[in-house]
């Protein structure tokens, strides 16, 4: 079945409020709105007010009391309608949600899932293009997806709620309109990357909404003979390093992307790991393509001029081939 | 709601009255291009419309001075225009050329202009109020009697920003003149989903800050309105709130299907609507004949269509400038 | 500051009366021997006394159920005690020991009880009541007929987070006991140096939120209003937000000189003690011999030592289980 | 002249304040209590209460209001107590100070500095002992400073004040104690890095709060006739490649220290942009001393187990060396 990226998170919100009472979904616009993405569209309908809980203009308030919620045994989604305004939030994620089943040595836990849209593309300027999701990754005690496929946006949610301790997902803006077939395996755990195209003489390690942009310059450096490996992250924390390492092992050469900053991205995180750990296994430098240090500009020439791009890519791996 | 319209003797003369009117037909006819551009998707990204609450931004901002300084929100190209950016630099910047007045780097959402004190354009809920206050603060630090207006919607009320900003503002007895504009909804949440208390002067009062509200289609009112706060926190008696109670009459943006309002209530609104309201007025005074009237808005489509040509006529922003003015000092990488 | 001392009889029997005297100087005997201990670098870090603030905790707990929630601060070690941490907990977690009630994970600001449904201790000022709200919210949810109280100091009041959890309380009706431990200060700031309204309950009256003030030193005060608005709260009226006016005798912490309080002003609250005055009421109506008192005392005192030696004894955290409690699933790198 | 980093960085505020009338000190307690750290003691009386301005608890507000007053024309150092509040002003920090310039086109700058105390080993747990530097150092439009010495503390303000653009400077809250000869030479520039130590062995990277433990680390070195060279950043963003780059060659082998959780950390970063640089020169892999991926404990010997010391300093560098 053929399936949008929305319509698989608006599936599994459906099915998780179906199956479990505990569950529900609150934000800002999620109700009558019907979600800034049109994610939660109809399910107000279908679940009424209480589950389907529209929230003032609150962000600390509201993810903070999504984690209260949680405390008190609910199972709540909190959806932050961009990963930008999550920066009101951070400090109840950081601060609570995080902490409290170590804190309180294990005597209490925080079982939230929390949603937003990240990443840039769409024009809409420095405010609202930011990729926050490595500073997430860095914090102990939370589990940070970053749905890439079809698959995983419908599969991901409900082994999320299924954790116990807090989980956020991010969802790339750009992939919302992606249609894909909708495989008959359902996605079965939240730990590992994946192979998304197998090759052997370069690793394209990237997540997100970065995938679809790495997977077109894998075509484009099939078609100049160059086998490159795509690896889909898919868990931003904690990273799965045996998947990582195990393509660069055999490809002995890396480029990681992502969409943040270059310094301090995610991307320069994995370069360490394989830099500590696979050095001795490396034929080249390691390269990464991130965006470029500047406020995400509005001019469609120069924002795409600061995002990663299939192009990039490419060069960065052939560069690395020495051709 | 007060469905009748403003009528009888104006409180100020025939030559600002049609200034007042100019630039609301000015904002709309702009506004109304904008809308078609971003059909021929000439514009992009998030535009949201300003039409129906001109009223509001000529107004106040006509009670304004030019030492004042000005904190805006994304619905800002009314209050840009009026404060006096060229219709011109505002197009190109929708259009993303380098001829805008921030190069393109900010669009619809981020007008910037120094020359006017006009700050911004900022697409942060409620992310303006504390700069306002620091504005304020340089002021009266240095000594400089002017007011600093914040415009921000009333969905922004909800925020800690707005209570951090309206404690700080009248614990120091700054001159922040906070320009809620009161619209009912913020995206698809009404007023009373949002607030438990729906009386927004009554939340301002508990800072023991002055308030107003004031019916924001009718610009008159809201001139005389502003004019009287703008005096009380220039002459150094602290902050002033004022409401302007008023409604947009397009989506939240153009991305909104617009589905969560009465489609009555907006008809409702839409017989109050500023321009028709005043222009109907001045009729009656007897200060503009349909003959002006029209004259007027040909003078006014006249610009926007040399505003869109100036636009369309831009260049595009060097790829290798993308990092100028990022720092002033060498590349902060 | 109204100075004299609550007089006449007790709306409750001598036996209850007797429980919050005890509770009472539970607490002040556990904090004065972790001034002790602190000089002693037994202690480490942080720590926040409450004495001369017991009565708050001690009448305002009393009034709440085991069903009830309860949100505290950095300054909770008597709130724990009252709520029913063992002192032998509250204190091993001062040690940093394992038979801490959080493995000496957390030390004073960090008290964490399942059993008591006592949420911690937070440092983040402020950072309790969204906790609150949620902890509300899911209970109503859950159809259970739970109050959250989440106690907070004046200090908390200007932040964002505030405004943020007392208009969401509001909004959705929930049952939230906001407890307003009003001393006067935050470290140093007084009440008139941050917020431009100080009469508390007109700020949360604002919320449309049902509001009570009482004598913070007086126990039997604390304890009627606590039950009044707990009740209100239970029938599902929405919110209610309660001053207690209180002082804190010491220091804010440890490492405060304390430099900004006029010493005549602590000896005043020190005359409205609520341990003293409790006392004296008890006496005056005949509940309480000195002998009688002396008794408590020496039971108090054998329950600090008690809980000092279990400290003393108790064994320190491998450092292999640092990581212990992270997550529930496997190490989270 | 001898003297503590505290005073140091207080004869930095008085000397910016005679000079400038445009400058101001502003936050939470930093008049009538003297600043929680104790670094602005005095200065009220000096300078009066407009000038050395307390600030209810509104870390939003108060850093935002710091931005505005920059933006009116004034030179605001803003002291957010710990780091850990900051991250209630984040959003004003990345949103607004970060892009002012570069979304105006220039029009428009944001002169502010803003102070705070950050790190870990005051036994005050998992909500006050955290180090986000790495975020800062990520965001575009930013200066980021660690100053780890007397000299740095005591001229790196100035220089602060003296940049048009927002400056970020962490003090950490073990330093003020330390008490160290200030030089005749004032400190000239805030944009490198500075040999702490010369060595030819291997280079150790550090900053802030983890120079003394570097040090200390390499004298343990020394002693077994290990020659460790000791970099201590001083700049955070913009990093001073050139000197790392300089060290890691000289010594080929690099282990990198600081107090962030190991993930996400500084110490990968510049790990990334050495294997990008210098993967050639290198004769082993990357290694870093970090933090361990908990929440701060309070328990000294958990809290002390958690964080870098200098045996795990030496650690990891006889490990490179194969000792
Ligand atoms: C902090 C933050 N949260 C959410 C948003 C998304 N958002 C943009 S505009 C808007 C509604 C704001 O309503 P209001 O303040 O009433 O202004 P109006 O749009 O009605 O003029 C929302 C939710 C945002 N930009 N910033
Ligand atoms: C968000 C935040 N900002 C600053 C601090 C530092 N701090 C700790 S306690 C305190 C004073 C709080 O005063 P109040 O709320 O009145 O409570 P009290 O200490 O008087 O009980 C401050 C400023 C903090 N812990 N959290
Ligand atoms: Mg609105
Ligand atoms: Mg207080």
């Amino acid at each position: 079945m053929k399936m949008s990226y929305r319509e698989a998170l608006r599936e599994a919100l459906r099915e998780a409020m179906s199956a479990d009472s505990r569950v529900f979904l609150m934000g800002e616009d999620v109700g009558r709105y019907g979600g800034s993405y049109a994610v939660s569209k109809g399910l107000l309908d279908e679940f009424g007010p209480d589950r389907i809980r529209d929230t003032p203009l609150s962000e600390l308030g509201f993810v903070g009391a999504g984690i209260g919620a949680a405390l008190g045994g609910m199972r709540p989604i909190v959806e932050v309608m961009t990963v930008n305004f999550s920066l009101l939030a951070l400090d109840q994620i950081v601060n609570t949600a995080a902490l409290y089943r170590h804190m309180s040595a294990g005597q209490f836990s925080v079982p939230v899932v929390i949603r937003m849209a990240s990443g840039a593309g769409r024009q809409i300027a420095a405010q609202h293009s930011h990729s926050f999701e490595n500073w997430y990754a860095s914090i102990p005690g939370l589990t940070v997806l970053a749905p890439a496929t079809v698959d995983d946006a419908r599969g991901m949610l409900g082994l999320a709620l299924a954790d116990p301790d807090p989980v956020l997902i991010f969802e790339h803006a750009q992939l919302y309109n992606l249609e894909e077939e909708l495989s008959a395996d359902k996605v079965s755990e939240i730990r590992s990357a994946r192979v998304r195209r197998a090759g052997s003489t370069v690793s394209l390690i990237t997540y997100g909404g970065s995938l679809p942009k790495t997977m077109a310059a894998a075509e484009m450096l099939a078609e100049e003979g160059i086998d490159a490996e795509v690896i889909d992250l898919r868990v931003l924390r904690p990273l799965d390093e045996a998947t990582i390492l195990a393509s660069v092992r055999k490809c002995r050469r890396a480029v990681v992307i992502d969409e943040c900053w270059r310094s301090g991205s995610l991307a320069g995180e994995i370069m360490a790991r394989i830099a500590e750990q696979a050095f001795y296994d490396l034929d080249a430098p390691l390269a990464r393509v991130c965006s470029e240090e500047v406020p995400m500009p509005y001019a469609r020439h120069l924002e795409e001029a600061a995002l990663p791009q299939p192009a990039k890519i490419v060069a960065a791996a052939k560069a690395m081939l020495g051709k | 709601m007060n469905t009748s319209l403003a009528t009888g003797p104006l409180p100020f003369a025939r030559d600002f009255a049609l200034q007042l009117l100019e630039d609301m037909l000015r904002i709309r006819r702009m506004e109304e291009k904008c809308a078609e551009l971003y059909g021929a998707q000439k514009i992009r990204g998030f535009l949201h419309l300003y039409i129906g609450e001109e009223a509001v931004a000529v107004g106040s901002l006509h009670a304004l001075r030019p030492v004042d300084n000005i904190v805006a929100t994304y619905r800002e190209h009314g209050h840009a225009l009026v404060r006096g950016l060229s219709m011109q630099s505002i197009m190109a910047e929708m259009y993303g050329k380098r001829e805008g007045s921030s190069r393109g780097r900010g669009g619809s959402m981020h007008l910037f202009d120094a020359r006017t004190r006009f700050f911004g354009g900022n697409a942060i809920v409620a992310g303006g109020l504390p700069i306002a206050v620091g504005l304020a603060l340089a002021a009266r630090m240095r000594g400089e009697a002017s007011v600093t207006a914040c415009y921000f919607g009333e969905g922004a009320i909800a925020e800690g920003a707005f209570h951090e900003s309206m404690n700080l503002a009248a614990l120091w007895r700054l001159p922040v003149l906070f320009c809620c504009e009161n619209n009912l909804y913020a995206m698809g949440t009404a007023l009373s989903r949002s607030e438990s208390q729906t009386d927004l002067c009554a939340k301002a009062a508990s800072y023991k800050v002055r308030t107003e509200s004031v019916d924001g289609q009718d610009v008159a009112a809201v001139y005389e309105t502003t004019c009287r706060a703008e005096q009380y926190v220039r002459e150094g008696n602290g902050p002033c709130f004022i409401e302007y109670r008023t409604y947009r009459y397009r989506a939240h943006s153009m991305f909104d299907p617009d589905l969560y309002r009465d489609k009555r209530e907006i008809e409702q609104w839409k017989q109050r609507g500023p321009l028709h309201g005043f222009t109907a007025r001045l009729k009656q005074l007897e200060m503009l004949s349909e003959e002006e009237f029209l004259a007027l808005d040909a003078k006014v489509g006249a610009e926007v269509e040399r505003a869109v040509a100036f636009a369309e006529a831009g260049d595009w922003e060097p790829i290798e400038d993308l990092a100028l003015d990022l720092c002033a000092r060498e590349a902060n990488k």
